[in-house]
């Protein structure tokens, strides 16, 4: 087919150029000037000791803001696009097959840990390898074990979008108070900055990384329970 | 079992994770551990913890040891029977689905029965339900009720049974 | 010796992988790959173990843990999907 | 007693890696999807805890982590492969030809479907 | 190690490329979505050799669950339709 | 072949396999698991520029103390960048999934050669 042969004949130049990339190509040696300050003056400047989670909640807070609003935007176009076909009534709904014995009650048993480990994710973010957003997809892990076990489980919507507006109120809220009381937006000086290494230091860096967990793990469970909420085929 | 005991079971048994995630003993995380199992606890009320439904401490204690010792050895038996029949290259198998009975009320002690059986030699959970398990067996010596019962699920659950009374 | 000991290890745990691969890639049916993709996934959490010790960081076992407990997940996933009838 | 700890943490780690290549080698060599996940379960769950003791032989600041991983591996290995042996089943995918008996077949014939989960696909 | 590692490295990039096209050429899409999410786990493993726990953790715990579970739920609502090429 | 190399051609490769997927495929579906790849690729890349041999990640520990980060650590900008690029990306293919069922609700049908509205 002809359209075959174009796609191929792209992916072709494409792949030529990516090997042209490659051939000479070899690791720097020395980290370059921004990452250099960044290995040298985070846990000076803000106290954490995972530089990425430095780069993401302070150095570059403002971005992380707009991503966690374009996840609420996906958020609410995804329930908007789904409004549609959603059941009036939730009693209609045909019944999928009941999960069993062994997965109900291993869900029981698990949901409540998982949800345990997406907290310990995002609260040790400036410590541990992990922060908000992963917490989140945890949190967000753990309510679908939920929904796979009892998909007619009818999960809160009010209680999910409250969590997901307060969260994301205080985060602005602290965003502001950085600018009242320290540097500038966002800066995490606003609380003492602590010992280094322990669990309540590095400022506002946990407090903020656990409103953006609980925030994101709000808006990836109302994805969930938006989706579970249409109507099966027939 | 009352509500407020199952929440307190929960509860400790999500504090011990904490404590056991952080690896610390910080005051600060403990206050912090104290706050998250507490608000877990309280919000999934419909969860399960392996504390629940366990009988009094004392009794538990010896019974916990045999079970954990009988599912060790079981466990390293099941990985020698299945390393013969891997190895051999006649793959000595002669499976089907047979169905056991089980006395056990406490779904936390079912659930541990049905794992530990599929850990052990050459058997496999497929289904629960109410008092019978359905289980996959590699060699099938007998498809009566009683005779596979005593041969599968009899060690488990003469110490489950003290655990979860 | 110890060095040489992990190496072996490490061998091992490729060549499991390497089969279990096998089996994801032969299939036949949808449930024979999503046994492979469990054997996969449960043999990577060594490969992370073992990363851990290679490079001395404790911070890696997070990732472990997460693994360990969530790529249970998809294979949950998948099977509450095979179970529906057609 | 150093190096003698690190030799045992060596030993197991060969030990578990070796349960790892076993469960591989059940998976290609069984013959349907049940046995695979018997092999699959017992030998990876036995590999991954003596690899996990072995790494806390040779890190044993490392051994409350690992402990985690361990116990967590014991609860979702095994359920996982109990709920697709299920859904194997009500899948409609029996058992294979050498196997003689399914009573849980027999008690819910209305399970009983077409071959679809066990087709090449 | 480093030895050791790249091997690692190599065992991981074979199995992802093998996934990736066993993804987009076999014929039933449960089993393509199924690809996917391992390409996604593989990656994750790969991350932690490329020093980047913290994207591998992300990738675990994204990859894993939810983007299976999001394709596998709408492939269930559109069965029938889903497969007709 | 180091690991820094073999990780940014098997990044090129899912980027190569997931286009081609996603441009031949005619199912809605597939276009955007094939989509997801070539996603994961572009992350594995960027990761891979910013490793550099012989280092550890960026995080500082017992393992490596503040003083020698510098000399250390690998480039953690990258990394900030991939680890927001996936949460973004399950974002995405959301959205397209949710179209996707929208579509099928409405046309019955994921084949792409049945919508052509939009096509000149």
């Amino acid at each position: 087919m002809i359209r075959t042969f174009f796609v191929v004949l792209l992916l072709l130049g494409l792949g030529a150029v990516f090997a042209g990339l490659m051939v000479g190509y070899t690791p720097d040696a020395e980290l370059n000037a921004t990452a250099r300050y960044y290995a040298d003056n985070t846990a000076a400047d803000t106290g954490a000791a995972n530089i990425v989670t430095a780069i993401i909640v302070t150095y570059r807070g403002l971005d992380t803001l707009g991503e966690v609003t374009v996840l609420f935007l996906t958020a609410a176009i995804v329930a908007l696009v789904l409004a549609a076909g959603r059941e009036k009534d939730p009693a209609s709904r045909i019944a999928p097959p009941p999960a069993g014995e062994l997965l109900t009650t291993g869900s029981r048993l698990l949901a409540p840990l998982i949800l345990l480990l997406g907290v310990y994710v995002f609260a040790n973010g400036h410590l541990t390898p992990g922060g908000g957003f992963q917490g989140g997809a945890i949190l967000a892990s753990a309510v679908l074990l939920l929904l796979l076990t009892d998909p007619l489980r009818h999960f809160g919507h009010r209680l999910i979008s409250v969590v997901e507006s307060l969260s994301g109120f205080i985060y602005v809220l602290i965003g502001v108070a950085g600018v009242v009381l320290a540097g500038g937006f966002l800066d995490n000086r606003i609380l003492p900055l602590g010992d280094f290494g322990a669990l309540l230091s590095a400022g506002a860096i946990p407090v903020i990384y656990t409103l953006i967990g609980l925030k994101v793990g709000a808006e990836f469970a109302s994805m969930l329970v938006s989706l579970s909420e249409t109507e099966e085929p027939r | 079992m009352s509500k407020a005991r199952h929440t307190i079971a929960l509860f400790a048994t999500l504090f011990v994770f904490w404590v056991l995630l952080n690896g610390t003993l910080a005051p600060d995380t403990l206050v912090i551990g104290v706050l998250v199992a507490l608000a877990i606890a309280l919000l999934f009320p419909n969860s399960l913890s392996a504390l629940d439904d366990l009988a009094p401490l004392p009794r538990v204690a010896g019974a916990v040891v045999r079970f954990l010792a009988y599912f060790i050895i079981q466990l390293v038996k099941a990985n020698v029977a299945l390393a013969y029949v891997v190895l051999a290259p006649s793959l000595p198998i002669n499976p089907g689905i047979v169905k056991v009975r089980t006395k056990l009320k406490s779904p936390v002690g079912r659930l541990l029965l049905a794992n530990a059986i599929t850990l052990t030699p050459g058997t496999l959970s497929v289904q629960l339900e109410d008092e019978f398990l359905y289980v996959h067996w590699v060699t099938v010596d007998s498809d009566d009720i009683e005779a596979a019962t005593a041969s599968i699920v009899a060690g488990f659950e003469k110490e489950l049974e003290v655990i979860y009374g | 010796m110890v060095d040489a000991l992990i190496l072996v290890a490490a061998v091992l745990a490729g060549l499991a992988f390497l089969l279990a691969l096998l089996r994801f890639l032969l299939g036949p049916g949808p449930a024979d790959r999503v046994v492979a993709f469990d054997g996969l996934t449960i043999v990577s959490v060594t490969g992370i173990v073992l990363a851990a010790l290679f490079a001395d960081r404790v911070i890696y076992l997070d990732v472990a843990l997460v693994y360990a407990l969530l790529s249970f997940l998809g294979v949950i996933v998948v099977a509450r999907y095979l179970e529906r009838r057609p | 007693m150093g190096t003698l700890l690190d030799l045992l943490g060596g030993l197991l780690l060969v030990a578990g890696t070796t349960f790892l290549l076993l469960g591989g080698l059940g998976l290609v060599r069984m013959p349907d999807v049940y046995n695979r996940i018997q092999a699959g379960t017992k030998a990876t769950t036995l590999g991954t805890l003596l690899t996990l003791a072995g790494a806390a032989c040779l890190q044993p600041g490392w051994t409350i982590k690992l402990g985690l991983i361990g116990l967590f591996l014991l609860f979702t290995n095994p359920l996982s492969s109990q709920v697709l042996a299920r859904a194997a089943h009500r899948g409609g995918l029996h058992p294979a030809g050498v196997t003689k008996v399914d009573r849980l077949a027999e008690d819910n014939p209305r399970e009983l479907g077409p071959k679809e989960l066990g087709e090449p696909s | 190690m480093t030895l050791v590692t790249t091997v690692m490295g190599l065992l991981l990039a074979l199995a992802s490329v093998g996934a990736a096209v066993v993804a987009i050429r076999v014929r039933s899409l449960p089993v393509a979505i199924l690809a996917a999410g391992l390409v996604s786990l593989l990656a994750a493993v790969l991350f932690v050799l490329l020093a980047a726990p913290d994207v591998a953790m992300t990738e675990a715990a994204i990859g894993s669950g939810l983007t299976t579970f999001l394709f596998f739920f709408v492939l269930g609502r559109v069965r029938g339709g889903g497969d007709h090429d | 072949m180091t690991l820094v190399t073999l990780a940014i051609a098997t990044g090129f490769a899912l980027v190569l396999i997931g286009l081609l997927g996603a441009l031949t495929d005619r199912n809605i579906l597939r276009m955007i698991v094939a989509f997801t790849i070539a996603n994961t690729g572009v992350n594995l890349v960027l990761i891979g520029v910013g490793m550099l041999p012989g280092r550890t990640a960026p995080i500082l520990d017992e393992a490596v103390s503040v003083a020698q980060a510098a000399a250390r650590i690998v480039d953690p900008v990258p990394q900030a960048l991939v680890l927001t690029a996936i949460v973004i990306g399950l974002g995405v293919t959301a959205l397209m999934l949710a179209y996707a069922l929208r579509l099928h609700q409405t046309r019955h049908s994921l084949d792409i050669r049945t919508f052509t509205e939009l096509k000149w």
